[in-house]
Order: C-alpha cells, then structure tokens, then sequence
C-alpha cells in the first residue's frame, strides 16, 4: 500500500488506522500491555484462547491493536494475522530463562515471512520487576536481534505491572512508523 | 465397532475453543478476512476450497467499497 | 509436557469432515441459517453465543426481503 | 406456514418449493434416491459425510430436497435440517435386519420433534431385489408405524437400483402434500 492513492485516501478519510500485533509466548504479558495502553491499568488476564483486539489512540495516532494468544497450539495460527501490518510488539518474559530459546525460534520464523517483510519490530523486555529478569541486552542477544538484517527494531526494557517503560516504547514506535511514511 | 467419542472429547481443547472463539466473530460479521483464513488453517481446508473462500471474501469486501 | 497433536488427529474424523462441508456451504453464503445451526451444534457454542448467532441469521434474512 | 399471506405469496411468486429430508442409517440408499428422482439414473455414491440438496421437479410441483448423511457420528444433527419440512422420506435398508432396532429409534426420535409436527411421512421399505428383504409390512411393524398417532404416513416398497416403487410414493407424497394445504 502507501504512495499516491492512500494519501489521497488519508486525506479524505483521515488517518488510516495503524494495525499492530501484539505477540510473544504464553504468559509474557501481552493481554497485560495491551490493556495497559488502552486503559491505563493493569487489568485481571487469563490466557488468551483466541485474541484481543482494542482501538489504541496514543499522541493522536489510532492503532488497531491485535493481542493474539501465544500458547503453543494456537501460535501456529499467528501467521494468518500478518497482512497488512505495520508494526509487532514482540513481548518477552525476561525472568523466563528457559524459554528463550523457544521464544527466538517464534521470532525468527515470523520475521521470514513474506507478509511481514516492511513490519517495525519493537520487543518489550517485560517483567523487568522480577529478581531473576535478564536485562535487555541479554534478551537481545539471546534473541538474535544484533544479526537483524533490513529490519527497523528496538527493544525496550518494560513492567506492565509496574507500568514501566511502556511510554518510552510507545514513543519510539510513533516515531518510526511517521518517519517511515 | 469403534467406541464412540463426542467431538470435542478428543480434540485438543484449546484449538477447540479458539476455533470457537473464532468462528463466532466470523459469524457475527468482524474482521471476515481474517478469520477465514484463521478458521480455513484450524480446519485444514483443501487448497481449492480455501482459495475459493478467500476469493469470496474478497468479493465481499468489494461490494461494500462500492 | 503434554504431547502436541493436531487438532484432526485426534477429533473423530467423520465429524470433522462434516463440519468442513457444512462450514464451507455457510462461507459460500448458501442455506446460512440451517448450517448456523449444525455449525453451533458441533461446536457445542454456549446457549447464549447459538442464540446471538441465530439472532444475526434472522437479521440477515430480513435485509434481503426488504 | 400456509393461510392467507402464503396464498399471496404463491400467487405472486409461484408455488413455493416443498422442502423434503431424506433420512435413514447409513447405507440404507438415500443418495441413491435422490439421484434416481432427480436425474432418472442410478449413480455411484459414497457415503455422504455432510448432505445433498438438489432441486427436484415432479408433476409441475418442485421440491427443495435434502439428502443427510446417515452415519452414527452425524445423525444427531439432523435436527438442524428440520425447520419448515414439509415431508420426511425415510430409507430404511430391508435386507439389514439387524439395525432395523436402531432404524425404529432414530424414526421415533425424529418424530417426536415439534418442528416436524406437521411433516409427511413416507417409508421406503427400500432394496426390495435383494433376496433376505422383510417385506414392507415387516418393515411396517418392525419401525412401530402402525402404533402411529397424528401423523399422515404411508409405505412403499422400493428398489433405487433397480428404480422400482419410487413412482408410486412420490405419486402419493404428491397428493399428500396437495391435500393438505
Ligand atoms: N511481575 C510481572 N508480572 C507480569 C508482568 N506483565 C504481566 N505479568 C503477569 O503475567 C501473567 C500473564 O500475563 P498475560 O498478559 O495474561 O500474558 P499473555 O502474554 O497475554 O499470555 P497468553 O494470553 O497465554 O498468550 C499475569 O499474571 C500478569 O499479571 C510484568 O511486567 N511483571
Ligand atoms: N441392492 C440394492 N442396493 C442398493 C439399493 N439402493 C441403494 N443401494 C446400494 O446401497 C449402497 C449405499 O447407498 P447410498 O445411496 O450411498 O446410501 P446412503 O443412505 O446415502 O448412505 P449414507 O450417505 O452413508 O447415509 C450403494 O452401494 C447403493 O448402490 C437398492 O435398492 N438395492
Ligand atoms: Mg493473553
Ligand atoms: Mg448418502
């Protein structure tokens, strides 16, 4: 999309809509971020079978936000949500050593699709607030994000409980998607 | 003969439900699109049968363009 | 962990190629309200979400006779 | 249905299309017979996961008919097929004395919804040139249909394959359903 049409569409119609993924494992605290940026509060979550999806206006931007359940049967399905979409919130337990090995081979194969190829990529180190949390550079590395190549990404250290880091992710993402159109 | 089991006793629960879950959106008319390609994945559609549905979804969201 | 199987390796096949078939003719827009209700039937769709759903079928109808 | 506004409506529109279920176990010979009603000719089937619904023109009268899948697994949805059934066409096998119990239960079971209340009923006491075949009357008392109360029914012997007996029933479930309108 983009070029001469669509402009002429968002000028009449007003800004298109955004549309962003929410992904990650199991547990990450997707449902979690994605409420907390619409609402502002940390909302009571079960996992997700199936999705969320919320209308997000954050500095005058409207985003289609789409929070997909990550467990492992229904992360197959991810795929079918790519079209048309304009960034990924990738969001990572940091205190789940164990599974950041999983967690890499979901990123990268979602990266490889087609589908996906002019996405913005913003991981969320989230959980920053539990003792164990690894620290964003170690997320980052363990998720391979150093060898990203033609990909525009950043990662941000997050406590959706807390609260923390959210605005600063937020802020950066605005910022990329204007400065890619 | 085969003991019979209902549906949903055999199937992997969570793909069961989320197959609901999608399914009801699908029907109640939200993001038709991708749903279908949700519920034609979940279901292993044959390749004929799946293009023939995303061709129609196609057609549906034409007419409302127009 | 639990083992991961698809999900029609372990549903009752005939019932799964049943619903595919009556899925289909329900995404083609044939015979809607009669396979709403087959699909909410093996589904096994809670009372509440059947009767959305069949509310959204007669609605539909009542648009094309008008 | 029926009555003043139906009269109008078939006044302005033509005659409404009857609609008609075929049921009965599996095997029994349904697709079989919709085929021989429809284009006159025995046809090769499979067993009928899901339905068949054709359009069947018979004495100027047209028939919206439906042909359900008989095996265990899908039989407990016929129910879903029943709404606005003029008339039921029920197949049994003649030569399957064994199920001829569990053909009974699935008739009794049929009847006893609302929504047929008011349906026709036409046995075919098919696969007749088969040498072990009850006989219509076995067939008769074997589903119970005598005991029968408040429902319009007849019986008939028939053979799809060999396209004998069809001609007679669709012959009486014609003057059934004119009748009674
Ligand atoms: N300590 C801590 N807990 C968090 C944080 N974010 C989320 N959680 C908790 O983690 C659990 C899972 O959060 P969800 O938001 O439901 O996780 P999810 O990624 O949506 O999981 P699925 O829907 O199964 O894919 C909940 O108990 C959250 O309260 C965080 O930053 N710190
Ligand atoms: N000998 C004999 N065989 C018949 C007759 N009618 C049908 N058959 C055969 O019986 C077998 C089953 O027939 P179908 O019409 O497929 O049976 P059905 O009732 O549609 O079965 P489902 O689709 O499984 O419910 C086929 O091999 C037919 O050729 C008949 O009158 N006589
Ligand atoms: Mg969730
Ligand atoms: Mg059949």
């Amino acid at each position: 999309m983009g070029g001469f049409f669509s402009n002429i569409f968002n000028g009449l119609f007003g800004t298109r809509e955004m549309r962003i993924l929410i992904l990650g494992l199991d547990g990450a605290g997707k449902t979690t971020i994605l409420y907390r940026l619409q609402v502002g509060e940390v909302v009571t979550t079960i996992p997700t079978i199936g999705f969320n999806v919320e209308t997000v206006t954050y500095k005058n931007l409207k985003f289609q936000v789409w929070d997909l359940g990550g467990q492992t049967s229904i992360r197959p399905y991810w795929r079918c949500y790519y079209s048309n979409t304009d960034a990924v919130i990738y969001v990572v337990d940091s205190s789940d050593r164990d599974r950041m090995g999983i967690s890499k081979s979901e990123l990268v194969a979602m990266l490889e699709e087609e589908e996906l190829k002019k996405a913005i990529l913003v991981v969320f180190a989230n959980k920053q607030d539990m003792e164990q949390a690894m620290t964003p550079t170690e997320v980052a590395n363990s998720l391979g994000l150093p060898a990203l190549k033609d990909r525009k990404w950043q990662i941000f250290k997050t406590s959706a409980t807390k609260g923390t880091g959210l605005d600063d992710a937020m802020e950066w993402l605005v910022e990329a998607l204007k400065s890619r159109q | 003969e085969a003991k019979h089991y209902g549906f949903d006793a055999l199937a992997e629960p969570t793909e069961f439900e989320y197959l609901r879950k999608v399914l009801f959106e699908y029907m109640m008319g939200r993001e038709t699109k991708t749903m279908a390609k949700v519920i034609t994945s979940v279901l292993k559609f044959p390749p004929d049968q799946t293009q023939t549905i995303m061709e129609k979804e196609d057609s549906r969201t034409l007419t409302w363009l127009r």
